[in-house]
């Protein structure tokens, strides 16, 4: 068995005052597609942030590739190939597409080109000149996507990439995110669709209260679909 | 109408002129200050201070080394700018998480200090510094004799703030400085050094205002009050043009410069004030200022 | 709504105290120091109580407060000299014209917020600068010179040092007394709402436009009563106290007592005005160390001096 | 009650050390008053102190009988920051007479104190006339200069030269209005006449507007009614855009050595303006100013000298009078003419206006100029009596004193 790309243990966070996350601990493997599910507050996004570094304050430990990271500072830890597609997906309206895409640095070889990404979102490509957040949700949330493909990072954060997304652009991103794990990709998914998650993952980490309760693989889902229902409150 | 007010043309236009020239100073400072509150969310309120340094080491340089004006052009912001990074290292990067108020009231303690220092050392009756002999003299252009050095001043601001315009909104660097004042977080979290962007930025505003300091040296007396009141006046203007829009601070400094040589003429007590009345009227009407983001 | 109204709060045991040594203090000090000097303080801790009622307990950073200390000082001081009034007359009609000057600018600022509401006060408080400076009845630079000192009800000579000192102990102490009044009346428990959520307020009915006005203009009334008085005791109004740098003097005393405390802006004008007159002789020093402190205060003590004293004592101060 | 406790202390040990003070040695305490930090630092500020001191010791003080200490403080140009310092002075540190004084609001603001509190006011940095007219006092003694006294010495050389066209640049504040008052009375007087005038914001740093309407006016002498930093601007300026050289000729009204100094021989050459003292007229003042620059480091103002000579003759008179009693002393000033090695003979008007010799200055050519402080061409001099404003009389106090 290979050692877990990320393994993150009695990970606790704070944002400002308030404590959010009670010591987390969960594992994801190389080229695994693993969400976190749970209700709004859990301190799913929480985790992410507190992954990056970016969360006001954490403790515990966060090992990346091996290297732990939890004194490291944020842009440190995405230079190590960490890439965060953030909540609400981040995208500069001071910016056009093309300086979007551009943004983020190049961390390691590999990234998608950038006629690589226009190939595979034409419609960035036609909108390039337009500032960012003139787009539609969709393209929006390509863009936050592609980004990050081109920095080469291979371990990426997606916080709810379908948030408020029509059906249609949906399954779109689920075939990004199956091609991305085809070619080897390690995904971290926060998703409050469930249906979605189901869809794409490996297995899901179920988040109540800043800690992990439970693990359900993907295979075993239908058989768990009880308990995850009272987990979610659905 | 003008006649009417016994203004020829000629006279007017000479006036609108000026003005632009006065309005070249005010749009290379309030470039300066709305670059820095842009990233830094900070007043800066030693600008002024900052611009005085600037003329003042022009001066030093001068009379200590021997360096002329224009190394002076290019050395004095570089070490105005110097000053200004080790003053964000040692104070201001420790005020970043807090409101907009102590950052204002932290330079405004430093714009004290460095004046204060200035006078000790330097008096305030003003140190001479000569106009560079390549530009002395001046055009007569019929309706007014335009000394050649205020036509430089134009040019050179002009450049300037074209300059930094295309800089930020046209480059790669421009887009990180951009990204990083909507969200310095997540442009931090895709591995770009932030505080070291932020860091040089307050550099780079603070020589803009040296900059500007060295393009005032040889026209106005070069003494350590020179920037005190300059910096009331300069943070109208880029409340006038929008917090932190670049283009506001820009268009609206020349504009002001306009309108104040304008009154000049018609009533020129007022003349101080003026920017202040439009201030209010702006901020009445349309709050985020002329060319400010709603947000 | 109705049930939960906030109560006027009785004042703390520990706040008597210190009001009655302060009192007791006060009324020894002409014999031990310069009473001129002691008005002088005594005027600038009103003018910073009065600043920090907008700053501290309303949240509101005005810029251009100097426009009601030094205009109440001039109609004051206008109203002694030309009028003949008797000196409470002419701090009266001072204050009430400051109380008017905040209710006009204040009803145009407060459609503001933050950096904007600041710059707001500073352009308005320019304007009455300007007008201070180019007015037939201010003197211009010179100011209105040699007010006189008057009697006091027409009856009291005040010309006496120490009749003055405590005629203007009463009404900066009594003004200072109204102040703590007000923080700690209903309408400071609203304004304490306001502060710390703008928008709850407003769901909870409050209109919070009229008490960001009232509240402005009961500081703009009580800097003008502050500057009213100094007229008095200086017997004169100049430009000094409607310039922009006595705006940010304020800033400067109300942050290094402490904001937001009851007796940090009083230490406050204490410390600056004592630092004014002890270093005079050190000319441009004063100037630097001024900033010094600025910068030490911001970057070491931004609870200001009595905020970090209430910290240790865990009380309110 | 603690103060009247502490004055009987005082009483007794006085008592006690009176066999010592049979030589009947007087204490007398000198305030010099002025801007240390500001724009009259360079002009005023410290080297008044250095001049006051060594008329202390010039005049010998202590072979007079007089035991005198001289303190100092900066008024940061604010009345109230003066006035405060001035009573206090009076009430608390004992000072008998309150030196120099720049800015004319501190100034008239301390005379009224100064005669209130029965000491000297020895004026020498403020240029107010108000100070010997409307708001005069009887223990005022006004040294120097006044605007009138710069008005005529400027004013009248000029128009009768020929400038008889005037456009005034004016500091848009009171002291700025009189200079200019002032100087378009004498200026009429002599058969020119003022074609315009423009007021200026206070204080202002860009002036090319303002001298452009001036140059479309067709005067021939801009008179620039401010002072320091403004006509410095003003004047570097106005070389900028070729006024000078287009013709029109400039007249500072108001303008120190220092202010010269600041802007060079280069720009500042052919200025014309007015001094009651300039260190380079005689023997006797390059000698006294050679020693001040030993001390000060720089050569001495008008104002320096004002506060040197005015001392000297306060001195005297305390030591003839053997009282610090302003009013006593003030009157045997009046009382006795002078004749002093900076600025001549003269004498103090009953009203306290001292009336010396003014001169009228033009600045040196940079070529002329064998050093940094060698600025001045003598021009002319303007006896005192047609320098300075004729007495008014209610100010004529020892009338009406009786």
């Amino acid at each position: 068995m290979t050692d877990p790309i990320l393994s993150i243990e009695g990970l606790n966070g704070w944002y400002g005052e308030s404590h959010v996350l009670h010591g987390m601990d969960f594992v994801v493997n190389p080229g695994e597609v693993v969400t976190l599910l749970g209700r709004n507050g859990a301190g799913k996004t929480s985790t992410l942030l507190a992954i990056m570094g970016i969360l006001g304050k954490r403790t515990g430990s966060v090992k990346f590739n091996g290297t732990e990271t939890i004194k490291m500072e944020p842009r440190h830890i995405a230079r190590a190939g960490l890439a965060l597609c953030p909540e609400e997906r981040g995208i500069f309206a001071s910016l056009n597409v093309e300086e979007n895409m551009m943004l983020p640095p190049k961390v390691a070889e590999g990234g998608l080109s950038i006629e690589r990404i226009y190939d595979l979102f034409p419609n960035l490509l036609e909108r390039r000149r337009s500032p960012g957040t003139k787009l539609s949700g969709g393209e929006q949330q390509m863009l936050a996507i592609a980004r990050i493909l081109r920095t080469g990072a291979k371990t990426l954060l997606l916080d709810e990439p379908t948030e408020g997304l029509a059906p249609v652009i949906v399954q779109q991103i689920g075939r990004t995110i199956e091609a991305l794990k085809a070619e080897g990709f390690t995904i971290l998914l926060v998703e409050q669709n469930f249906r979605f998650a189901a869809s794409v993952a490996d297995r899901h980490y179920v988040v109540d209260q800043g800690r992990v309760i439970d693990m359900i693989p993907n295979t075993e889902l239908d058989a768990n679909m009880d308990k995850l229902h009272a987990y979610l409150g659905v | 109408m003008f006649e009417l007010l016994n203004i020829s043309p000629q006279v007017l236009m000479g006036q609108l002129l000026l003005g632009l020239i006065n309005g070249s100073f005010y749009a290379v400072l309030s470039l300066g200050l709305a670059v820095i509150f842009g990233l830094l969310n900070i007043i800066n309120f030693s600008h002024g201070a900052q611009y005085m340094m600037g003329a003042f080491v022009a001066w030093m340089l001068l009379t200590y080394v021997g360096i002329g004006y224009w190394p002076s052009l290019i050395l004095a912001p570089l070490i105005v700018g110097a000053v200004g990074i080790v003053l964000e290292r040692l104070a201001l990067s420790r005020l970043y998480h807090l409101d907009h108020l102590y950052g204002l009231l932290l330079t405004f303690g430093v714009a004290l200090i460095m004046q204060g220092l200035f006078r000790n050392y330097y008096g305030i009756s003003g140190q001479p510094y000569n106009i560079p002999d390549a530009l002395s003299g001046g055009q007569n252009l019929g309706f007014m004799f335009l000394p050649n050095y205020r036509a430089w001043v134009v040019v050179a601001s002009i450049v300037v703030c074209f300059g930094t315009w295309f800089m930020i909104e046209r480059t790669r660097l421009g887009a990180y400085l951009r990204a990083a004042t909507e969200n310095p977080v997540l442009v931090g979290a895709f591995g770009i050094n932030v505080p070291r962007m932020i860091m040089l930025t307050y550099g780079f505003g603070v020589a803009l205002a040296g900059f500007a300091g060295v393009l005032a040296a040889p026209i106005y007396s070069v003494n350590p009050n020179m920037g005190a009141d300059l910096i009331i006046v300069v943070f109208a203007v880029v409340v006038i043009g929008g917090m932190g829009s670049i283009l506001g601070a820009i268009v609206t400094g020349y504009g002001l410069g306009l309108i104040e040589g304008l009154t000049r003429v018609f009533y020129p007590e007022a003349s101080s004030v003026v920017i202040f009345v439009i201030m209010a009227i702006v901020l009445m009407i349309k709050p985020e200022g002329l060319f400010g983001r709603t947000s | 709504m109705a049930d939960t109204k906030p109560k006027t709060v009785g004042m703390p045991m520990l706040h008597k105290v210190i009001f009655a040594v302060m009192l007791a203090l006060l009324c020894v000090l002409p014999f031990v120091i310069y009473p001129v000097f002691a008005m002088k303080v005594m005027c600038f801790a009103l003018f910073a109580a009065a600043f920090n009622l907008l700053l501290g307990f309303g949240g509101l950073l005005s810029f251009g407060h100097a426009a009601y200390f030094g205009g109440a000082s001039y109609v004051a001081a206008h109203a002694a000299k030309v009028w003949g009034l008797t000196p409470e007359l002419a701090i009266l009609t001072g204050t009430l014209a400051a109380a008017v000057l905040g209710f006009l600018i204040g009803s145009l600022a407060i459609r503001r917020q933050g950096i904007y509401f600041a710059m707001v006060t500073l352009a308005f408080a320019q304007m009455v600068y300007f007008f201070a400076l180019q007015a037939e009845f201010t003197g211009g630079e010179d100011g209105i010179q040699g007010v006189p000192r008057g009697d006091f009800l027409g009856l009291i000579s005040l010309q006496d040092n120490t009749a003055l000192y405590f005629f203007v102990l009463a009404v900066t102490f009594g003004g200072i007394l109204m102040l703590y009044r007000i923080v700690h009346s209903p309408f400071g428990q609203v304004l304490k709402a306001i502060r710390e959520n703008e928008p709850r307020a407003i769901s909870l009915g409050y209109q919070v436009n009229r008490y960001k006005l009232m509240v402005f203009t009961l500081s703009a009334a009580f800097a003008g009563l502050a500057g009213a008085t100094k007229s008095q005791v200086f017997q004169l109004a100049s430009l000094t106290d409607v310039h922009w740098s006595m705006s940010g003097e304020v800033v400067l005393m109300t942050l290094l007592g402490g904001m937001g405390t009851i007796f940090g802006p009083l230490v406050g004008a204490a410390v600056i005005v004592s630092l004014q007159n002890y270093l005079a002789t050190f000319g441009a020093w004063v100037t630097i160390i001024q900033g010094v402190i600025f910068v030490l205060g911001v970057l070491l003590f931004r609870k200001g001096i009595v905020g970090v004293i209430a910290g240790w004592l865990r009380r309110p101060l | 009650m603690i103060r009247k406790l502490a004055m009987g202390a005082t009483a007794l040990t006085m008592l006690g050390t009176i066999p010592a003070m049979a030589q009947d040695t007087i204490d007398v305490k000198l305030g010099v008053l002025n801007d240390r930090s500001g724009v009259y630092a360079d002009l005023s500020g410290e080297g008044s102190v250095v001049a006051t001191r060594m008329a202390v010791e010039d005049f010998d003080a202590a072979a007079h009988g007089l035991n005198v200490e001289i303190i100092s403080a900066d008024h940061q140009n604010k009345p109230d920051i003066g006035s405060n310092i001035a009573r206090q002075w009076y009430d608390v540190d004992g000072v008998n007479a309150i030196i120099d004084v720049p800015t004319s609001s501190v100034a008239l603001a301390v005379a009224a104190i100064t005669a209130e509190m029965g000491g000297v006011m020895l004026n020498s940095g403020a240029g107010s006339t108000e100070l010997t007219r409307g708001q005069c006092q009887p223990t005022t003694v006004d040294w120097t200069y006044d605007t009138a006294a710069l008005a005529n010495g400027t004013g009248g050389a000029m128009t009768t030269e020929g400038g008889k066209k005037w456009f005034f640049l004016t500091a848009d504040y009171a002291f700025g209005h009189s200079l200019e008052e002032n100087t378009a009375a004498v200026v009429e007087a002599n058969g020119g006449e003022v074609v315009g005038t423009v007021r200026h914001p206070f204080p202002a740093t860009d002036f090319s507007s303002f001298l452009l309407q001036a140059q479309g006016s067709g005067a021939d002498v801009i008179g620039l009614a401010n002072a320091g930093g403004d006509t410095v601007n003003a004047i570097k300026q106005a070389s900028e855009f070729g006024i000078t050289q287009a013709g029109q000729s400039l007249a500072a009204l108001l303008m120190f050595v220092t202010d010269v100094h600041a802007l060079g021989a280069e720009t500042a050459q052919g200025l014309n303006l007015t001094e009651a003292f300039y260190w380079d007229q005689n023997d006797k003042t390059r000698e006294w100013s050679a020693r001040f620059e030993e001390t000060f480091g720089s050569k001495p103002t008008m104002v320096h000298a004002g506060a040197y000579s005015a001392t000297m003759h306060y001195l005297r008179a305390v030591a003839e009078t053997k009282t610090t009693e302003g009013p006593k002393v003030v009157a045997a000033m009046k009382a006795a003419e002078f004749d002093d090695p900076l600025f001549g003979k003269g004498y103090v008007r009953a009203d306290g206006r001292v009336i010396h010799d003014m001169y009228l200055f033009e600045v040196k050519a940079p070529g002329d100029s064998k050093g940094e402080w060698d600025l001045y061409n003598q021009k002319a001099t303007i006896s005192g009596e047609d320098a300075f404003l004729p007495m008014i009389d209610e100010c004529d106090f020892t009338k009406n004193a009786g």
